[in-house]
């Protein structure tokens, strides 16, 4: 059988790479992208902790459903702002949009 | 048993590979597909973790619901997203080494910390999961704000959205 | 419970497999001669202007919205459904509730009009 | 001989097991035969069910329908087999060659792929997870990406505007989908569909909860994408939808995943609302089971072949507002009363006919109420009255009149 570690493992190598393009790509969208691939590492994760855990209960189970609502809502609102800055500029280079910085 | 193994490191070549290349894709769209992928990698590992309801829920909400969400805004946003002339910013050496970092990090942390190395343990065959979720999620002395929470959340981000996306 | 996984993964690449199959097989005995007018895009018989992938509303977005919330929402009430006959009252009354917060976000999409089509 | 099926199982399982196959090894094959025979079923059943629906087609719009290749035109099907396997594949210029391939047999495949957990008769289930409810609810959504992917992949505008309108009336219509879905999984308190099916004896729950069902039915056959729903390929507006630059065996693939959904929507229908395979002796004889499976699940395919054929198109603002106002809210408000009756009703513990009778009165009440406001809050059609003209005068008449 397969040991804890793997699943641990796997899921850090598929949050880095997600940290990767949260920090490296230019187009938002492409971000959220990766902020997706980051929040199913998590729920790798929380899954794996459920099923190697001792104790029956659910919480890792819940746990994920609740990481799926927010991840919903998270992509529902980074979109329709990505389309409202699409609207505004024209443009949705996470670099050029720089506004905010003074 | 070593079928369950070969099993895993399929899945998890694939979701890796598939994750790599959905943050080094310059074409959004086919970034995207590979989104897909790696999501329905991580749905396969939930079925190999038998969590059965988080893997099918996963595939009914990320590829049924927000990959058409993430297509349809790649879709509205076509001209800038055709226009980018190359996908990373100028400072992806530092973020390459920062999650290399990271992962490096994680990796020795969790063969060196002690437990990790342990078999699942066996599931109570007699468990109906998703009825004890049921009873979990809306019992008080479980879940029931967060549930209830996630409705607010959710009707929040609903009318957010439209607030902000939408224009007469 | 795991040997069913495993007839759901074989019927998967069975599934994959043999319309695979059936679309590969036509290509070894179908003749194969390309020209570029043959290979030009079908617009009813005149050449393709401007950029093909076309920009489209808003509206398309906000109807994924809408699903993608209401999808959201079918995944707290399937547990809710399969357990409601060990549950107290109170408790399904809870799940309604659940449900008419999110109709309030219907209602106000329909006020709004993001919903019709114009 | 009762118990055709399992008998053959079992004798292949002694089979195999004597030729020193180890028992992972049986199972594995067992299942690979079971999944074989139950896609080439399938495929079976859709080159039958294109000649019926031509013929049909054909009655009921006063025509003949195929009637060359052999009595009756039944060789049709497979003449048209022969044609389209010999066609050329033409790829557009500027396609995304991996996607405009992986497509079609997406497409298929998601309509295949749900059959993996029918139960067929009491013994002969396929998988029974208790998931089954979502997983069918999960395999639809590659359907919804295979759509998209022709389409953006084609690089046609008609394509993608057509695979852009058909994502979003599936998506649309997948949400009175999925709830008309939970009152079964409700009424069952299991997502099992071999437990579904139990729950209907001897009560089919179209008895017990017709609006949901008929929701059911009015947003299957939206996803199903055919008349009256079939805007996303509206000839005179969008060419032929998402499937417009495919041509061969690719766009063979797309037919037959439409036939091939309307037949699973017939299946759906028929485990959720009309008792699977139950019907007399069906518990005893499992073969009979099969057999009422299968009729039931034609039935209703025929049943949405009428209502299709005899619609007109209805255009896409009508639809969307068909949804949006009607069916979800309608469906949600059914969900809550029937929950809330439900859990009432088991504590009175009431005999089961007294149940099925309250739940019945309860759901079509809310159906016609939902009707009665719908047609009050539409605003009445003007029609404007022209005086009465024949339509041909004969010159003399004309003038002798004037």
């Amino acid at each position: 059988m397969i040991p804890l570690a793997w699943y641990l493992i796997f899921a850090a190598a598929v949050f880095s790479i997600g940290l990767y393009g949260v920090l490296a790509r230019k187009n938002i969208v492409a971000i959220l992208m990766s902020i997706e691939l980051m929040l199913t590492a998590i729920n790798i994760n929380l899954i794996a902790f459920w099923r190697y855990s001792l104790d029956q209960g659910l919480a890792g189970q819940v746990f994920t459903i609740i990481v799926f609502a927010v991840s919903a809502s998270e992509v529902a609102v980074g979109l329709a702002l990505v389309i409202s800055i699409y609207r505004r500029f024209k443009e949705i280079s996470a670099e050029d949009i720089n506004l905010l910085k003074w | 048993m070593n079928f369950s193994i070969l099993i895993f490191l399929f899945v998890a070549v694939l979701t890796t590979f598939a994750a790599l290349v959905v943050v080094t894709n310059k074409n959004l769209v086919s970034a995207a597909m590979w989104l897909i992928v790696a999501l329905f990698g991580a749905a396969l590992t939930f079925v190999l973790l038998e969590a059965t309801y988080i893997a099918v829920v996963q595939v009914v909400v990320y590829i049924g619901a927000i990959a058409v969400l993430i297509v349809f805004t790649i879709m509205l946003t076509r001209r800038s997203a055709e226009k980018e002339p190359s996908g990373a910013t100028k400072q992806w050496p530092i973020a390459a080494v920062l999650s290399l970092a990271l992962f490096s990090g994680l990796t020795y942390f969790y063969l060196t910390v002690p437990g990790t190395d342990r078999l699942a343990p066996v599931l109570d065959k007699e468990l109906n999961m998703v009825s004890a979720l049921g009873q979990l999620l809306v019992s008080p002395s479980g879940y029931v704000l967060p549930f209830e929470l996630a409705s607010v959340l959710l009707l929040a981000a609903l009318i957010g959205s439209i607030v902000v996306a939408w224009r007469k | 419970m795991q040997a069913y996984w495993v007839y759901i993964g074989i019927f998967l690449i069975v599934a994959l497999g043999f319309p695979t199959i059936a679309v590969t097989l036509p290509a070894l005995i179908s003749p194969r001669k390309p020209n570029r007018r043959k290979q030009e895009v079908y617009e009813c018989g005149i050449e393709t202007k401007g950029n093909v992938r076309v920009q489209f509303k808003t509206q398309y977005y906000i109807y994924a919205l809408l699903f993608l919330v209401f999808d959201i929402e079918t995944i707290f009430l399937f547990p809710w459904a399969v357990s409601l006959g060990k549950l107290p009252l109170f408790a399904v009354i809870e799940g309604v509730i659940f449900i008419v917060i999110l109709l309030a976000g219907l209602v106000y999409a329909l006020r709004e009009g993001a919903l019709a089509w114009s | 001989m009762a118990d055709l099926i399992n008998v053959i199982e079992n004798w292949l399982n002694k089979l195999l097991l004597g030729w020193g196959a180890s028992p992972g090894l049986t199972q594995f094959i067992l299942q690979a035969l079971g999944s074989v025979l139950v896609v080439l079923i399938c495929f079976m059943i859709v080159i039958a069910l294109i000649w019926v629906e031509r013929k049909l087609a054909g009655r009921i719009q006063d025509r003949f329908g195929p009637n060359r290749a052999g009595p009756f035109g039944i060789f049709q099907s497979f003449a048209d087999i022969i044609k389209i396997f010999t066609k050329e594949y033409i790829t557009p210029q500027g396609a995304d060659k991996v996607t405009f391939n992986i497509a079609p047999v997406l497409a298929i495949a998601s309509v295949l792929a749900i059959w993996a957990v029918f139960p067929f008769a009491s013994n002969v289930i396929g998988a029974d997870v208790n998931v089954g409810v979502l997983y069918i609810v999960a395999i639809g959504s590659f359907g919804i990406l295979a759509i998209l992917m022709a389409g953006w992949s084609s690089n046609n505008r008609y394509a993608l505007l057509g695979a852009s309108r058909s994502v979003a009336m599936l998506i649309s219509y997948e949400i009175p989908m999925v709830v008309s879905l939970l009152i079964p999984v409700l009424l069952a308190h299991s997502m099992k569909l071999s437990a579904i099916i139990d729950t209907q004896r001897p009560w089919w729950f179209i008895l017990v909860v017709p609006t949901a069902a008929l929701i059911f039915l009015i947003s299957s056959m939206a996803e199903i994408g055919k008349a009256p729903f079939d805007l996303l390929e509206a000839e005179s507006e969008l060419v032929a939808g998402y499937h417009t630059e495919y041509s061969g065996m690719k766009f063979g693939m797309f037919y037959v995943a439409e036939f091939l959904h309307q037949f699973t929507v017939g299946a759906l229908i028929t485990i959720f609302f009309l008792g699977g395979w139950t019907g007399p002796m069906a518990a005893h004889w499992p073969i009979l089971g099969v057999i009422y499976f299968f009729g039931k699940a034609f039935l209703v395919y025929l049943v949405i072949s009428w209502i299709r054929l005899s619609l007109p198109r209805i255009r896409i603002d009508e639809m969307l507002n068909l949804n949006w106002k009607f069916l979800i809210p309608v469906s949600f408000i059914n969900l809550i009363g029937v929950a809330v009756a439900d859990r009432i009703l088991l504590d009175l513990e009431p005999p089961r006919w007294l149940y099925v009778a309250v739940m019945f009165v309860l759901n079509m009440l809310i159906l016609l109420v939902a009707l009665y406001l719908s047609g009050k809050s539409q605003p009445a059609l003007e029609v404007e009255e022209f005086p009465h003209r024949p339509v041909a005068v004969s010159p003399r008449t004309e003038k002798s009149s004037s």
